[in-house]
């Protein structure tokens, strides 16, 4: 027994003591929240739950990145890439095939993670800016991909597809809107339960050994190659599904729908949300939706500046996002 | 299907744990080996592994360095090295700086591909398998400079250190099926085992960055040791450590070598360590043997002297 | 093959944009070892400022002198001002803070000078020097320009003292200071030349496109298309990259049948991608080994 | 004599966690003052402390003037070299490179060509890898490094993190050579957190023991090498 | 009073719009800024049947998704009345369905896509300028009748608007459009420049270039054309031909002999100095967007189109419902606005939701547009 950890020991059962402490009140918090969003779209306007509803599905799209970028520490920016074929995957089968809306979510999922897991393949050799740009190509192209003239039987050119918005089934006494929220709802939290299954188990491990030391990672047997490119597919994964949600929500697709900004936008939700921690997704998803608006608010012809300054104070107050905060914040009531 | 085998895995693994009577110790070992070679998914593990097990037994030495060259465009990091190590034996491996004796490691552990020269471990060759395939044939290792995943808490280095040892494949993980359950605990039995056995305790939930030098050095020895290795490559644990501290470290190498008859190649600075608790001692100098023979024999040899140990002593 | 050869000249002229830009990108690599998103915008912004002294009536080359001033100025200040509170937050927070700045600049240019297109003069005229005006004077000033700022840039780096503390400091901060290097000054004045230097690009880039706030959006891509293919540690790689990807984009929409022409930025995209996987480093970065 | 470094109620920590609860020590002008102690005593820590690469408080005095304030490259400036722990290797530059930035705060390029010549007659096994990526030098090599690039400075005091960490015998003998040197012909005072104690307490007057971030045990080297308990289990005998 | 729509009271009216005040289309957004000057001088007048007009703009930054979420929020929270020139195709494609199910205007959109006018299946979404097949088919005419055997060289930017110029000049040049078309070249909103395709149209031995671009990429093709010594007979669709913001920055040298169409005067040009419609334009840019620019074609537009949304409030007092304004909407005739060029007039039915259909082609000299030929119906332009 070294003096070292005997200083160690001194902390330890405090902070376990402390985890316990914190633990309750943090499910408590979740709990809370949850009840919230169950009940909410009942007291508020549809306009309202469509919002909210957006900020879910970007959430989902932003909890896909957070597995690639904050467990495996890839960096994306081209996930609208993802985002998009998840939602054109929806609307061609709903508008061609008339397949029903929810069994477009697997095929999204499905075949994003085919593509993602595919990208991932070239990606493998890249490393940080070099995949950023790799990436930010990938999102660059995508409008261009959608607008391609040999696909427009499909894809409906740059005319995009307009789809129909589903009712609430079994007769439900639920609008289109909540019915949707619900469904998404619904869908988060399974997709949330996955995602912290995947994080807590030995692909898991694997994924965060490789972003914290690749090296050592082979010497202990994982196959870096292939978790990176499973990463990538998962990742794809669950943007895609959020694509298609997105779709069946807006009733809407097109190219201009999904352009690099689209990347941009699920980067900056997931750096704001905290990145490595999964229920960042929703402050980041609620920042996409939300803050344009009050930047819009305040001064319509500075909406631009006036986000990015919003963007550098939140910076500031939480350099390392909502998570961050949380983390510090419940580490100082810990200390008394 | 898939589930089905990777129960059995779970057992046939289990069954290998379990065994800690000194007699029955060996065949253990093997049953876990081959019932995790059993549950790998098809194509994941290549014949070496399976042959390594089975003639592992009769034939010796475990393992085999044959006249493998390292060079980096002129720098000749190893030079033709030959030597071999036996089940059970602690080897020495010391020289100066630069001699080549990480090389060597990183050579073993498959991150660097030797120019030329041959590894068999076990009686199979190394130089087919991938880096990644290297842990799950049974060579465990520790770092130099530490490489430890210094976000993650000493459990999950430790629990990242069975990987190897254990299966699972992303889908069924993100389910949480009933047999990643089973494999889990089965890993955390191993860890907690392991956490004991280094005095961990204080320490296991704590993230690895920050913590003392020492202790993380056992973090490693701790992770090396998940992957149920035959044989354990140490770069230097002595590293930052104080004269008891050194002590204790010996007696521990020899006591694990000992209670899991692994087998040992250390690489040390530290002369009273690597002469008290090595069998034989290879010295390296420039990427070549310059020496090689009992702790006694090398350190009389005059041109380990005069390269290596300087005649201060 | 007249086409080939137009194609190829255009491309050159074109290139040369991207090139420009391309060693402004190089250069904040070497002093944050990240890309700049904003770049493009304060390349932009710079412009505008270049413009509106011309405006007021100021000569040519003195506008021009001093809008690099400002802007070195101006980059330092931001870099010591925007990101000193965030010195130690992790690269992901520097990355979105980028974007806002991005977003600021944006916007600003266009509160101020509004949207529509500003013609910029050249200092080299727009005559046609040869294959028919697709190489005109304005064109050869600029490459000749570029290749100076190149040179320079590599004297810099490989010669001056500073130069290496600027690559230290962004290679290992702590270290850095542990050898005296003010670290925070190293990337402010990193910060000032690059946006020294992305003025520079703008103001030769201006005559060509138009001025106008969106003038960068796309060029700044091909800017670091450009520098990650010759290779971000390599200000010559990232001009002879800056050229490629402008010829190559022309080929392909000339050549490459039935989506050519609808793709020719993606292809191009495609190519640099495909490079990389053989070479992760670009064609003339150094590859920094790892080891454990 | 004037006192060149001294140090009164140290205390330092890592976010909530306090590893240095008040040291005092002092380095007389032209000595060497060793720290020992277990790992995780804090010796790291304590040098960390001194060149301010960690929030500190306290005072600390660099010949009576107060550098507890100042960021670490102005100390550095002051003529402090800092041999860290880990080694703070430039990995993606050349190992020639990797000494010029030790001179990097000296005025004039003078004679550091010189000065680099002389690192390599103390280490020829850097000058065979001088153009060749730091990175890839074996652990020993990027320590002897470390020493030399610390030299470059040529400095005043000397902050040694385990300056013998990783370095062959015959090496770690010719190092403390090396610093005797130094010590002896420029007078440089040196702060020394080594292991191999016996070799410590050899070149150092004073010597210091820490346990858990506080002083245990001063007094000269010659005392603390009689002392029982830093015998058994820093020296083995 | 009797039940009112949403939005309306006896003495107010809510009006929506959406465009884009950030991103690469922002450019546009002076169209409605100057949607909200008009609105404050109606105001200022008294209003529409004695209502003062509340202008409600939201920003899109050109992104369907976005568009969607404004468009719910207008007319679910704030509850306007009706949602007036909202801009962009797929912008609008996103929202046409919702607009028609709430059975909410959505009026004079800015944008010339066909499917504007399609009473049938959307008789609540009217657009208002000429749509660009309609054009497209008046330079299709006068190229038949001016180099019936041209060879025809198309940039066009690849998008819905592009490809409705295209289309309309191809079902219009026939079955000639074949052998005519020798090269059809896009380009992206965001490629930095357009000289390759310029040189591939030239290269391809066109001498007749149609140039389908916006204001940045058309001055850049004029001006490229130029400095390689390309003289095509030069067509320029109208979302391009202003004096200010394109032929002036592309060199009035360069942009001589170009021929365009138009619907509305050009600020910059000398011959409407006192022509009454501009005059007062100018009063208003003066005095309500003094900020404004007055070379862009932008602030004209908006003037035009709000003007129009005004007559057609004020047509509606007796009924302003939402119903009753969309009749008065389809129920123009001959009106103008002062931007308007002289003998334009816009006229629509049950069975024509385009507004305007008429155009006038015109020739640049060198300073200033020379309109010729009489006024041409772009709809009956073929037949
Ligand atoms: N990737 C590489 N590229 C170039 N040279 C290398 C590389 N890896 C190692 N070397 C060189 O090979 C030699 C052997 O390195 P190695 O790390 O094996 O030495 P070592 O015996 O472990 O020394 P130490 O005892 O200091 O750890 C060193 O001189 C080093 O410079
Ligand atoms: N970055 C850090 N974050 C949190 N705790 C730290 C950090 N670095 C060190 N510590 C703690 O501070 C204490 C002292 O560490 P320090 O590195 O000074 O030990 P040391 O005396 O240098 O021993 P050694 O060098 O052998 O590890 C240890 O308990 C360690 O856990
Ligand atoms: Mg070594
Ligand atoms: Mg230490």
């Amino acid at each position: 027994m070294t003096v070292g950890e005997e200083n160690v020991s001194v902390t330890t059962p405090a902070q376990r003591a402390a985890a316990a402490r914190t633990l309750s009140p943090g499910t408590a918090l979740s709990l809370l929240l949850l009840a919230v969003m169950v009940l909410c779209p009942f007291f508020i306007s549809g306009f309202q739950v469509f919002q909210l509803n957006l900020m879910l599905i970007y959430a989902i799209a932003i909890m896909g990145l957070n597995l690639l970028t904050g467990f495996n520490g890839q960096f994306s920016l081209g996930h609208g890439a993802f985002y998009a074929i998840g939602a054109y995957t929806a609307a061609i089968l709903m508008d061609q095939f008339g397949v029903s809306y929810y069994w477009t979510l697997p095929a999204a999922g499905v075949i994003c993670f085919v593509s993602g897991f595919l990208f991932g393949l070239p990606a493998l050799r890249l490393e940080g800016v070099y995949l950023a740009l790799a990436t930010f190509a990938l999102a660059v192209a995508t409008p261009q991909m959608l607008k391609l003239s040999i696909f427009e039987h499909w894809t409906g050119g740059v005319q995009g597809i307009v789809i129909l918005k589903p009712d609430a089934p079994f007769g439900l006494p639920l609008s289109q809107d909540q019915w949707l929220y619900f469904f998404t709802l619904a869908i988060g939290l399974l997709l949330y339960w996955a995602a912290r299954n995947i994080v807590a188990s030995r692909s898991g491990r694997a994924l965060m050994a490789i972003r914290d030391n690749p090296l050592a990672a082979r010497s202990m047997g994982i196959n870096v190659a292939l978790y990176k490119s499973l990463a990538f597919g998962v990742s794809a994964f669950f943007t895609g599904i959020a694509g298609s949600l997105g779709a069946i929500v807006i009733q809407f697709v097109a190219p201009d729908s999904f352009t690099f900004v689209l990347s941009v936008a699920l980067l900056v939700g997931l750096v704001v949300g905290g990145v490595g921690w999964l229920p960042g997704a929703l402050a980041g998803g609620a920042f996409i939706v939300f803050v344009p608006n009050i930047a819009e608010e305040i001064s319509k012809g500075l909406s631009g500046a006036m986000y990015g300054v919003m963007l550098i104070l939140l910076i500031y107050l939480m350099p390392t996002g909502a998570g961050g905060l949380i983390r510090t914040v419940s580490d100082r009531l810990r200390r008394r | 299907m898939r589930n089905g085998r990777s129960i059995d895995f779970a057992l046939a693994c289990a069954g290998g744990r379990r065994a800690r009577i000194p007699h029955q110790r060996q065949v253990g070992f093997q049953k876990a080996r081959s019932g995790d070679s059993g549950c790998r998914p098809a194509g994941v593990r290549g014949d070496a592994g399976v042959n390594a097990f089975a003639q592992a037994q009769d034939r010796q030495p475990l393992l085999s360095v044959r006249d493998i060259a390292v060079h980096f465009g002129g720098i000749k990091a190893l030079d033709g090295v030959s030597f071999g190590l036996e089940r059970g034996q602690i080897l020495g491996l010391i020289g100066p700086n630069g001699a080549g004796k990480t090389t060597l490691f990183n050579c073993l552990s498959r991150l660097y591909t030797p120019t030329s020269g041959d590894i068999l471990f076990a009686g199979a060759t190394l130089l087919d398998r991938p880096a990644h395939r290297v842990a799950e044939s049974g060579i465990g290792r520790t770092f130099q400079n530490l490489a430890t995943f210094s976000r993650l808490s000493v459990r999950d280095n430790i629990r990242i250190g069975a990987h190897s040892a254990s299966n699972s494949d992303i889908a069924s993980d993100a389910l949480r099926l009933p047999w990643v359950r089973r494999n889990e605990a089965e890993i955390d039995g191993v860890v907690d085992e392991l956490i004991d056995y280094l005095e961990l305790a204080r320490v296991a939930d704590m993230p690895a960055s920050g913590l003392p030098f020492g202790t993380l050095k056992r973090v490693e020895l701790a992770r090396a040791l998940a992957s149920k290795p035959t044989l354990l490559l140490l770069d230097e644990p002595a590293g930052g450590l104080n004269h008891d501290e050194i002590t204790e470290l010996g007696e521990r190498i020899r006591k694990i070598r000992d209670d899991r008859n692994v087998t040992i190649l250390l690489v040390e600075h530290h002369m009273n360590l690597v002469m008290a608790i090595s069998d034989i001692v290879v010295v390296l100098n420039f990427g070549r043997k310059i020496s090689e023979g009992s702790p006694a024999t090398v350190q009389a040899d005059p041109e380990v002297i005069r390269a290596y140990l300087g005649d201060g002593k | 093959m007249e086409t080939f050869v137009q194609q190829v000249l255009a491309g050159i002229a074109t290139g040369g944009i991207y090139a420009c830009m391309a060693l402004a990108v190089v250069m904040i690599y070497q002093a944050i070892h990240h890309l700049n998103f904003a770049q493009g915008e304060m390349a932009m912004f710079s412009t505008f400022i270049a413009w509106q002294l011309l405006q007021w009536g100021i000569p040519y080359w003195l506008a021009f002198g001093l809008t690099v001033m400002i802007s070195l100025a101006g980059g330092f200040i931001l870099e010591r001002t925007v990101f000193k509170p965030i010195e130690n937050a992790p690269v992901l927070s520097h990355i979105v803070v980028f974007i806002a700045l991005f977003a600021i600049f944006n916007s600003l240019a266009g509160f101020i000078w509004d949207f529509t297109i500003k013609p910029f003069p050249s200092p080299f005229g727009s005559a046609a020097l040869f294959g028919e005006g697709l190489i005109g004077a304005h064109q050869a000033g600029m490459i000749v320009i570029t290749l100076v700022v190149l040179l320079l840039l590599f004297a810099f780096f490989r010669y001056t003292r500073i130069g290496l503390a600027m690559r230290a400091a962004a290679a290992n901060p702590e270290s850095a200071r542990l050898v005296g290097i003010r670290v925070g000054t190293m990337t402010g004045l990193g910060w000032g030349m690059a946006s020294a230097i992305g003025s520079v690009a703008g103001i030769l880039i201006a005559p060509m496109v138009f001025l106008e706030p969106n003038m960068m959006l796309s060029i700044l891509l091909y800017g670091f298309a450009g520098a990650v293919l010759g290779g971000l540690t390599s200000p010559g790689g990232a001009v002879f990259g800056g050229f490629t990807v402008g010829v190559v984009e022309n080929l392909a929409g000339t050549y490459i049948p039935v989506v050519g022409a609808e793709l020719k930025l993606p292809i191009a995209l495609f190519l640099i991608v495909a490079v990389l996987v053989f070479r992760p480093t670009g064609l003339f970065g150094h590859r920094v080994i790892q080891r454990v | 004599m004037s006192a060149s470094l001294s140090v009164r109620g140290l205390e330092a920590s890592y976010g909530a966690f306090k590893v240095l609860h008040g040291l005092d020590f002092e380095i007389a002008e032209g000595s060497v003052t060793t720290l020992l102690g277990a790992n995780g005593a804090g010796k790291t820590t304590t040098l960390r402390a001194l060149c301010g690469m960690i929030r500190r408080s306290g005072t600390i005095e660099f010949d009576g003037r107060s550098i507890a304030r100042m960021k670490t490259e102005d100390i550095v400036r002051l003529g402090i070299a800092h041999v860290p722990e880990g080694r703070g290797t430039f990995t993606s530059l050349t190992v020639e490179e990797n000494l010029q930035l030790g001179a990097m705060t000296r005025r004039g390029g003078d004679n550091i060509a010189q000065d680099i010549d002389r690192i390599y007659s103390f280490f020829p096994r850097l000058k065979e890898r001088a153009a060749q990526q730091a990175g890839t030098l074996s652990g020993g090599e990027q320590q002897m490094l470390a020493i030399g690039r610390a030299l470059m400075l040529r400095p005043r005091l000397m902050l040694l993190d385990e300056p013998s960490f990783g370095l062959a015998p015959l090496i770690v003998r010719e190092l403390f050579a090396i610093l005797a040197d130094i010590r002896a012909n420029m007078g440089v005072s040196m702060l020394l957190v080594e292991q191999n104690a016996t070799m410590a307490l050899e070149l150092a007057d004073q010597a210091y023991l820490i346990e858990t971030g506080s002083i245990a045990l001063s007094g000269s080297a010659a005392e603390i090498r009689d002392n029982d308990s830093v015998r058994n289990s820093y020296l083995g005998y | 009073a009797a039940a009112q729509d949403p939005g309306v009271t006896d003495t107010t009216v809510k009006i929506g719009n959406i465009q884009p005040y950030s991103g690469p289309a922002s450019a546009y957004s002076q169209i409605a800024k100057t949607s909200v000057a008009y609105v404050n001088m109606i105001n200022e007048t008294g209003g529409v049947c004695g209502r003062q007009v509340e202008f409600i703009s939201y920003d899109d930054g050109y992104s369907p998704p976005k568009t969607v979420e404004q468009a719910r929020k207008l007319v679910e929270s704030d509850e306007v009345f009706l949602i007036f020139n909202s801009l962009g195709t797929p912008t609008n494609s996103a929202i046409h369905k919702y607009m028609n199910a709430k059975q909410v205007p959505q009026l004079f959109v800015a944008t010339g896509a066909s499917k504007w006018g399609d009473p049938d299946n959307f008789p609540w979404t009217m657009g208002w300028q000429p749509n660009y097949v309609a054009e497209a088919r008046i330079y299709a005419r006068y190229i038949l009748d001016t180099k019936p055997d041209g060879k025809i060289g198309v940039l066009y930017q690849n998008d819905d608007y592009g490809k409705d110029y295209l289309n309309g000049l191809k079902d219009a040049l026939g079955d000639k459009a074949d052998e005519m078309i020798v090269s059809e070249q896009p380009y992206e909103v965001a490629d930095p420049t357009v000289d390759s395709q310029v040189i591939n149209i030239k290269a391809a031995g066109a001498d007749v270039f149609v140039n389908i671009t916006t204001p940045k990429f058309a001055a850049q093709a004029i001006k490229k054309a130029a400095e390689i010594g390309w003289q095509p007979l030069h067509i320029l669709n109208s979302v391009s031909n202003s004096v200010g913001s394109v032929l002036k920055p592309a060199g009035f040298e360069n942009a001589k002999e170009i021929i365009s169409a138009n619907y509305g005067k050009d600020p910059q040009d000398p011959q409407w100095a006192d022509d009454e419609g501009m005059k007062k334009w100018h009063a208003f840019m003066d005095k309500y967007y003094p900020d404004g620019d007055k070379t862009s074609s932008f602030t004209v537009y908006g003037y035009g189109v709000t003007q129009t949304l005004e007559k057609v409030l004020k047509a509606s007092c007796d009924d302003f419902t939402r119903a009753g304004v969309m009749k008065s909407a389809a129920n123009m005739q001959d009106m103008t606005t002062d931007t308007a060029l002289p003998g334009i007039t816009m006229n629509t039915s049950e069975g024509d939701f385009y507004p305007i259909e008429q155009m006038q082609l015109m020739k640049f000299n060198g300073e200033r547009w020379e309109l010729f030929g009489d006024v041409i119906d772009g709809s009956a332009a073929t037949n």
